[in-house]
């Protein structure tokens, strides 16, 4: 029990998401960090990390 | 000998929890395991750290209970005396070796071989084993963990002795109960330990160079701890300095004034920090650079400067704690496996086994404040918490930290009864990311511990409401 | 006299934890609030509920373990003896009167004007109340919580006698130890004491009309509890009725193959239910309806049918837990004063305080495929928890339901030590629609017990996996 509670994330601008949330956006490949959040408090959820990474690939309009 | 080598995918140096965990997940994912321990499997945490204190402290913590009890109709009528030999047979063959016979199993179950010896790196991708029992053996590895972990402090101003200055691993392992022990660092090992041994029957002494206990630590929470040891009749000494080892049975220690105290001890315990362990392993030979401090840097996915080694635990970093070696032992695992893991967690709680026990996870006011919150502080004492008073326990409070904008909970420091497993809620709370109000409008059941959470959240609610939030 | 009426925006009736917090509340928010209880603050909860309940079961549990310390190296020498006298006088002034001054504080601080006596409605905007003190006093209203509770069935086939035949109030009130005590009804209060007598002396035998204790209760629990019972000596029969009430010290027992057995016992608890309390009330001057089973049927702001006029706690449906009462109390008060509060919790988690301790919130497995779900379970042992042996508490299993294709954690089911501290968490987790990932990638503390429930959601993880998810 020493000097913890200042997590490795203890960073700036760290985008709140639940861990669930983050390991979604590790697996769509986005910097959840870039995502905008909708949740209560700009909490960034699953469906806006999605949302995020289909804008990303969607093709654009032919 | 030494000449054939054996390969594999995966090699793990050291079975703590950190790498008997990252073993056991990346067999889980299909991987070849070899994991290399030249003590037992478990490591500092189940042999000589986390659980034979944890041990210690519940039995010392029982005889206290009971021999505190008169005023709840409890009456000792002679003694409860202990009988130290089959406390520490009980913590060897019921505790330990369960755990790492457990241990044990799973790497079975998991088909990793485990190799007893020590082992060195002889190049990037292959590395030798000192086996323990003659011989050498030698390996190839696709990718290596290393999870070698800490090792206690062993100053030059007091130098263990192995007998009677001893580290905590020889503190744990004490045969008999010192009559008169003497702490040397105040940091939690050692306030740990000097309470498990005050309640079993030592006189203790605490030194401690610095002006506070558990230096780092919220001094609301060290205050209720320090009422505390006085009923324990344990002596603090801060701003003292120990030094020059055992001489005829004392120990001289300089107070804050620079007097020169003698302290008559049995056995004395020196804590005064960990550092990472890397000896022998021969670190320049694979390429894996360490820091000015011995630390091995990492990545998120615990990954040294070579993108094939990784290195997870206490011989990664300052915090060093059992869960967290293993929370990176399973990133690593599977990071090796492909799999987009990271060690991104917001939040390590930490907690304190002393009584009453002390927790704390996320940020404290000072810290909230520093990165641009706007914190507002609740509290709520366990004096007014019903489970504390039927327990007889009602010494602590609860603290949350909140920020008034968001209502975010941002952490939470605690004293008191059960607070190791309290902290546990507001673990998951910061990392779900909930505010002030999630927590107070969830149910809490009556009577709990917990209910103390529960109500420094509502108190903190109704505060910003009367200050009002926008 | 009684003619005088004073006005006031909110009237409570009943000051247990339903109605003190709903007055304490109430006036936090601004509103004149006047409660009337004709006992003690604190209700049944406080004074002859939850809290002295779990004040004797916390000494029971001490000198339990103590005289069970041998394996740990606590030798008593002599004996632990219990002075009953002392546990009960203890119970009476530092927990509950503790608690209930607390209450009283509490009120006195909101300016909640207390008034001892026992009110009935006159018509729907004003009420009676017959002093303690002698006389009555008048009382106009715009707003009533209706919170008098409910009260212990008093069954014909088994009446009590007020004096060796009582209800949980007598049976937590005892002078001495009864040397046989026989439980009739094996629901959570009856075993909840039977456990706590039998660890202070008594010889126990409980006797439960199902074929289960705790009627409702996953089987997988109850099961960890029976060979606790068993260790404890306390005798169980099911599929079982008593009759005919203490006769020349024996209790008439026929089992389920229609056997009848006579029990010795020097003191019955007759447990058997309980029934919302409104008598003398006179709901219908003031128009309130009940149902059949003479609940106060209440929507989600916890209104009656008559608008203005409110009911919480046992008084309004047969899940009658104290933490519900006070939830429920925060939502009418905060109602009144025209927020938009509302009952609207997913769950209420549910503890029962016996050795092991047991607790369960959410669904179990058959109730999330009840609903649709499509359940997975895991489990994990206490046994392989390492701050569990460290405890020298074993037994028990952390058994965490989740649903296949949303990863949602839908319930817990525990039994073990501590447990009703664990639930918080898993509660908490439930509220914030958490996934079984959230839990698995917590950092939880070791050792802690805790682990049990991230041991069981990384399993859950691991499962899913192999299955494979999608
Ligand atoms: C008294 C005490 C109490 C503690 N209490 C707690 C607590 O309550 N909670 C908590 O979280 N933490 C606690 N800790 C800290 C905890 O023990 C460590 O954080 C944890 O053990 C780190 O795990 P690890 O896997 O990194 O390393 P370790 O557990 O140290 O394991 C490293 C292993 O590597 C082996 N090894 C090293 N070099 C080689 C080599 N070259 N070849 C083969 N094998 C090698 C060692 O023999 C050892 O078994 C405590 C520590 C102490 C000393
Ligand atoms: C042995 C036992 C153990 C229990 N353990 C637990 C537990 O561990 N956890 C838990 O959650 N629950 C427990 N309960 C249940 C818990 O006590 C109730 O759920 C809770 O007390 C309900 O609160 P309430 O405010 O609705 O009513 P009560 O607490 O019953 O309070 C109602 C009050 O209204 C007063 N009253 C009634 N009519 C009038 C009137 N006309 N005028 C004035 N005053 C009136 C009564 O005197 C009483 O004080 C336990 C109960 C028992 C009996």
């Amino acid at each position: 029990a020493p000097a913890a509670g200042a997590g490795p994330a203890d960073r700036p601008r760290r985008a709140l998401a639940t861990p669930a949330t983050r390991r979604l956006a590790r697996e769509l490949g986005v910097d959840i960090n870039q995502v905008p959040g909708t949740g209560p408090a700009g909490r960034v959820t699953s469906d806006d990390v999605r949302a995020f990474a289909a804008r990303r690939t969607a093709p654009a309009p032919a | 000998m030494g000449s054939i080598k054996t390969g594999t995918d995966v090699v793990v140096i050291g079975a703590g929890p950190g790498g008997y965990v990252a073993a056991q997940r990346a067999s889980q994912l299909g991987l070849d395991v070899t994991l290399i321990e030249r003590e037992e499997l478990g490591g500092t945490c189940l042999n000589h750290g986390c659980i034979p204190s944890k041990a210690l402290i519940s039995v010392g913590d029982l005889l206290y209970k009971v021999n505190n009890a008169a005023e709840r109709g409890l009456v000792v009528k002679g003694s409860v005396e202990v009988d130290f030999a089959k406390t520490q047979e009980w913590k060897e063959t019921k505790v330990i070796k369960r755990l790492t016979s457990g241990v044990a199993s799973l790497m079975k179950a998991g088909q990793v071989e485990v190799v007893k010896g020590t082992a060195r790196f002889t190049d990037p991708h292959s590395l030798e084993v000192e086996l323990n029992d003659g011989g050498t053996a030698a390996y190839t590895f696709k990718h290596a963990i290393i999870a070698t972990g800490s090792t206690a402090v062993n100053p030059s101003f007091f130098p263990l002795d192995g007998e009677n200055v001893v580290d905590a691993r020889g503190a744990l392992a004490f045969r008999e109960i010192p009559p008169r022990f003497v702490v040397v660092g105040g940091g939690y090992i050692g306030v740990e330990l000097g309470i498990a041994y005050a309640k079993l029957g030592s006189k203790v002494t605490i030194v401690e160079a610095t002006g506070q206990l558990l230096p780092g630590t919220d001094p609301d929470l060290v205050n209720v701890l320090m009422r505390r040891l006085r009923r324990l009749g344990v002596t603090v000494m801060l701003n003292a300095r120990a030094s020059g080892g055992l001489q005829n049975g004392k120990v001289k220690v300089q107070d804050g004034e620079g007097k020169v105290h003698e302290i008559e001890a049995d056995k004395v315990l020196v804590s005064v920090g960990r550092v990472p362990y890397t000896e022998g392993l021969h670190l320049d030979k694979a390429g894996v650079r360490v820091d000015e401090k011995g630390f091995i840097p990492v990545d998120e996915q615990m990954r040294t400067n070579v993108p094939h080694i990784y290195a997870i635990g206490d011989v990664c970093s300052p915090v060093m704690l059992a869960h967290k070696a293993s929370a990176q032992g399973r990133v690593a695992a599977e990071a090796i496996a492909g799999r987009p893991s990271a060690a991104d967690w917001q939040t390590v709680p930490a907690v304190i086994f002393t009584d009453p026990e002390i927790a704390y996870v996320g940020l404290t006011e000072a810290q909230a404040r520093e990165k641009g919150y706007d914190p507002v502080v609740s509290r709520y004492n366990f004096a007014a918490v019903g489970r504390a008073l039927t327990m007889g326990e009602s010494d602590g409070m609860v603290k949350l930290v909140g920020d008034r904008q968001s209502g975010l909970l941002l952490g939470a420091q605690m004293v008191g009864p059960e607070v190791s497993e309290l902290i546990g809620e507001i673990a998951l709370a910061i990392e779900m990311g909930a505010q002030m109000e999630d927590v107070a409008l969830t149910p809490h059941y009556h009577p709990t511990l917990s209910e103390g959470i529960l109500e420094a959240a509502l108190s903190w609610m109704h505060s910003i409401e009367k200050a009002g939030r926008k």
